[in-house]
């Protein structure tokens, strides 16, 4: 076992598909000298030459697009966006191109790329630089969307994308990249489709995904202390997406929030709350609570930027409001 | 009219079958639209022929084919089957995406034609990526990137030419010019006055050609598929030409001139062709008539083929979203 | 009274607004010479003129931002996207831009400016041509969506939008156009962030809105046959979201069902299930039902594509099975 | 050095008051940034003083101006207090957008500064609108619609030019060629040889010019506005220029050259015009003295008065969304 960090996570799949698969390039803006914004393809250049790291223009739209082309011609790119905002560019080619080519063909043609995309707010970076628009894309048939919370999820998600026969959106968190965690030293990979328990507790269940599964984790301690045990099921893939996990647990706990960064109105917490109710509604003692993003674009002032994201404080306080616990 | 005295009869006759087969499938398609049996957008390539006859046939089997949603004769020429053609615009399971993608999204894999594609601009950063994996290969394949003066007005035409200049990539981006969008004049909604100019800041070489003469699109490709070829990167061409019906069927094309119109017709590049190659090479009225039966016998068998063909299975509905 | 069609309804608050107000002017494709895709601005140009009736190239993202940079100038644009999937070209510019340029300001600067989309498959068109965009949209702080379902509600809604100070997404269903209803002569307009009760009705409740509204009433037809009265509940607009008048009826009915023609995952009828269940919990019957269009890529053959659509039979055969009406 | 010998000596010190100011504005936001009184990502504008100060203090009260992130300079070169400034690199609720805005968004009313945006490209779109208003006015307004070469690859940048050719519109499209995206050199991603002859498909006239010379740029302007004014459309210009630091704070821009970097520092604009003005001008080192004293001191000041500022009320997270 190896102690990395989430970065090095993502960079060490990276790497070891470049080094299995000479069809595999990366491509976006300074991936190459700069060694990407968030510093994960820091040293590939040197390694690997710029037809694999592929240093591409500010032009989200056409390199979004040619990823996906190069998958339909038989190539296994990555694609990086700097940060989810700057796909909003591109949303076109993945939305009408990449994730509907195998449907509109018939099955004949399809685009494996993969989409790193880097998402959440809290740095400061003000409201086009700090979104969470993961929701937008589970909504999309054709496409699988990951969002790890650990190096270890990371690494294991990331090798999964790489095996799979159409488009993977992969987005990492950007305050996440420092996070260490422990990684075997054999391989193994993480199916898609498969949520994580990664904390049992037989109270309340705590649903969460990305950043926010480490929120929830907190406000598990925090409810522990009052005696009150919380399961946390981290969803990792959000299409697809495995709610029997989810139902087994709110089967024992009864009570249920669902966690999350994204704007509440029209999030991806309502989807899962919608499902939970339609599958546990006799299970349920109180209603499935959520503890999303404010529905503000994100303020630059550090208080303001504070009180826009769930904190662990809050998923506490909306449980005892909603859920009475 | 340009003459290519190196091509052989049968190559001539081939030009002349490849146009009339587009012509005599788009006036069936029309005839079923008006049926009910076609439904949706249907937007016809009359008129616009030779570009497909004179620039997709002489390609290679590895190269691509990527182009718009007026995308018929593009797969046609490419050598898509009419039948599964057909029954594509019907709707039904025979054709050749199962019904699912229809007239905008022509798509058949066995003769690598990557499709018809429904949003302005959008085949072109698809078709950037297909040149990407040419480039990758090293198998001297390309990619043919059609486009419609339309799309030109996309930001997508400036990134896509940027990265293929940049990048070197073997791609041809074909203008095809009919002077309209939907019904906005070239000249109201671009300001470049001379289309294939527009490939000066990229340092991607250009020409314009009359799309209206197949000889002509055939030889300029030739030369195009030659640079292209060779490593020496992307090209751009602008042909001229003029689709003789509205911009869908729905479109009684009120916008433009009967003048302008008219003015056109009378380079129709299908009799003009028949004309040529009766008093200029010497093809017989027999020859070209065998020509024309057997192509008119083609597309009724498609009708025919699609008519008789069953809807897709309801199980259909699911499938082809996500693979294994 | 008069009996208008949907069509002209949207026609008829244009050609009021541009009359009254010299700032407002149309942009999009094909809405001078064509008289629009939709034959909505059709005869317009010869009366306004081609500096009103603004005949834009097909650029999408560059004429939305300048709609909204023009009524930061303080212009009062109408933007025509010919559909609402085009829409994804110029994404960024309403998402990062004109809905949040008041916010990033403080409060100095607002761009409102009115994106006309149509909305909505049934048409015949494929994957790309069919999609159903506006939960997208509703979830973005800073916009207004409204989404009229029938002549009266669309004249007096497109009233409304020119009275607003901040960007509006008015979307139209390309099926409803030649829907005929009545208008009164009097001058009125439709507050936005009032649904409206389409049906009356104490044993079940119907929401939904745009076409889905007729879809649910036809499945009231169905259900009256059984002697099950549904009322049904027109959002109107999504944002602001009226869902007091939601809850009203659910504590009335105790079970209900949210009609919408978007994907179903992560669509809005999740969002609008998800408060019910909140808001209403002691008061259900049963779970909150949707009934939403299938995820997939829109298919282009005919009995696919109706199988992809609810239906008034999809309506009533989810009420038996989820809420057992 | 071009000699604009019309210039008076006040306007002349005036030039140099705006370039100091934003120098020293900038070096402190620095410190500040160390220091974490400013937080998120901070583009500082040194080395290109000349630019904003050229171009922007000769523009009119009704015209507008409008950016990218690395937006300080240009804001104040437009006259928005630097106070306000300050205070909103703070994040604090006396900013000139009560904090909620941010670096890379400075917007001011008051002097018709239009922002500040951190999508690349984002602004052309909105700049082309903002001449719409212009045009309506009929006041003979502009907009100075700001971009970093970066900008140049997106769509955006094709799209914005045509449309403000195509109708005419009262617009500067303004190039600010540092040499670099974040660490892209230009020439690696974009195609084009010579950036202002990117114009010229859209008919656009346009200039390249010294950026690190602020006479040259004022000079420039003066005809660029006239042109401009007088209804005769567009205008694209490129100016030449270095940033002296990384991309923002977190870069130590390691993909440039030492070299590189120290024949620019060679062309400082601040120290460059400051010994013209000696040299040439006949101004006398006090009179520049004061100057460089009075801008410390109101840098000094806007330090003072962010950091004693309190926070936003908590009440502003939901305020500012909608309008009444
Ligand atoms: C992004 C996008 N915007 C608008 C449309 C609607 N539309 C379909 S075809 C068309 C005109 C295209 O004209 P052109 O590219 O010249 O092709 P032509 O039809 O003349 O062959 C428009 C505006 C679309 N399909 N996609
Ligand atoms: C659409 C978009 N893509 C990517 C980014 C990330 N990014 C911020 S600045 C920048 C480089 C811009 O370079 P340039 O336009 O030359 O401006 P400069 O920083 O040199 O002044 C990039 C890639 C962004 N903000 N927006
Ligand atoms: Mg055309
Ligand atoms: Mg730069």
């Amino acid at each position: 076992m190896a102690e990395i960090t989430y970065r090095e996570a993502v960079a060490h799949a990276l790497t070891e598909a470049l080094d299995a698969d000479d069809r595999v390039f990366i491509m976006g803006e300074d991936v190459g000298a700069y060694g990407g914004a968030y510093a994960v393809t820091r040293g590939m250049l040197d390694k690997y030459g710029p037809t694999r790291i592929r240093e591409a223009p500010i032009a989200e739209s056409v390199f979004a697009g040619a990823g996906a082309g190069a998958a339909m011609g038989g190539m296994r790119p990555v694609v990086e966006f700097m940060t989810i905002n700057f796909s909003l560019l591109a949303i076109d080619q993945i939305v009408n191109h990449a994730t509907k080519v195998r449907y509109m063909s018939g099955g004949q043609f399809n685009a494996p790329v993969i989409y790193r995309a880097v998402t959440g707010g809290g740095a400061g970076l003000a409201a086009t630089h700090s979104q969470s628009l993961e929701p937008w894309y589970a909504t999309l048939p054709g496409i699988h969307v990951v969002l790890p919370s650990t190096p270890y999820d990371a690494l294991g998600l990331l090798r999964e994308a790489f095996a799979k026969e159409d488009p993977v959106l992969f987005s990492e968190h950007a305050l996440l990249y420092r996070l260490k965690g422990e990684v075997p030293d054999e391989h193994y990979t993480i199916p898609f489709g498969a949520a994580d328990v990664k904390r049992r507790g037989a109270d309340v269940t705590l649903v969460a995904y990305s950043r926010m599964v480490h929120v929830a984790l907190d406000a598990a301690q925090l409810l522990a202390q009052r005696g009150v045990e919380a399961e946390v099921i981290d969803l990792r893939t959000l299409r697809p997406l495995d709610m029997e996990t989810v139902y087994q647990s709110v089967r024992k706990t009864n009570r249920v929030a669902v966690v999350e960064e994204a704007w509440r109105t029209g999030g991806f917490a309502a989807e899962v709350a919608a499902q939970i109710q339609e599958a546990c509604f006799d299970d349920l003692d109180g209603p499935v609570a959520r503890v999303a993003g404010e529905d503000v674009p994100q303020p630059y002032a550090a208080n303001l930027e504070r009180a826009s994201i769930p904190s662990a404080q809050k998923v506490v306080d909306t449980l005892a409001e909603v859920v009475g616990v | 009219m340009k003459v290519a005295r190196a091509d052989s009869k049968t190559e001539l006759l081939d030009l002349y079958r490849h146009m009339k087969l587009i012509r005599v499938f788009e006036e069936a398609c029309a005839q079923q639209y008006m049926r009910g049996k076609i439904r949706g957008f249907l937007h016809l390539y009359i008129g616009e022929e030779a570009i497909a006859a004179g620039a997709i046939p002489l390609m290679q089997p590895q190269d691509y084919v990527i182009t718009h949603y007026r995308d018929h004769g593009h797969a046609l020429a490419r050598g898509m089957d009419p039948n599964a053609a057909m029954a594509e615009l019907f709707g039904r399971a025979t054709g050749s995406s199962k019904g699912k993608g229809g007239s905008m999204h022509l798509m058949d894999g066995s003769v690598n034609m990557m499709g018809g594609y429904a949003i302005v601009g959008g085949q072109i950063p698809l078709g950037v990526g297909l040149a990407m994996a040419c480039a990758h290969r090293g198998d001297e394949s390309l990619v043919l990137c059609f486009i419609g003066d339309g799309a030109l007005n996309e930001g997508e035409f400036h990134e896509g030419m940027n990265l293929a200049a940049i990048w070197n990539l073997p791609i041809v981006i074909f203008c095809e010019n009919n002077l309209y969008g939907m019904g906005a004049p070239v000249s109201e909604v671009l300001a470049a006055k001379d289309i294939y100019k527009m490939a000066e800041p990229y340092g991607i070489p250009s020409m314009q050609i009359d799309g209206m003469d197949v000889l002509a699109v055939r030889s300029a490709m030739v030369e195009v598929y030659e640079h292209v070829r060779s490593g020496k990167g992307p090209y751009f061409v602008e042909a001229l030409a003029y689709r003789f019906r509205g911009h869908s069927m729905s479109d009684p094309a009120e916008y433009r001139h009967k003048d302008e119109e008219a003015l056109w017709r009378q380079r129709d590049p299908v009799p003009t062709f028949h004309a040529y190659l009766l008093g200029e090479e010497g093809v017989s009225e027999a020859e070209l008539d065998a020509v024309d039966a057997e192509v008119d016998a083609q597309v009724e068998a498609a009708v025919e083929f699609a008519n008789a063909s069953p809807e897709p299975d309801i199980s259909e509905l699911a499938s082809d979203i996500i693979g294994s």
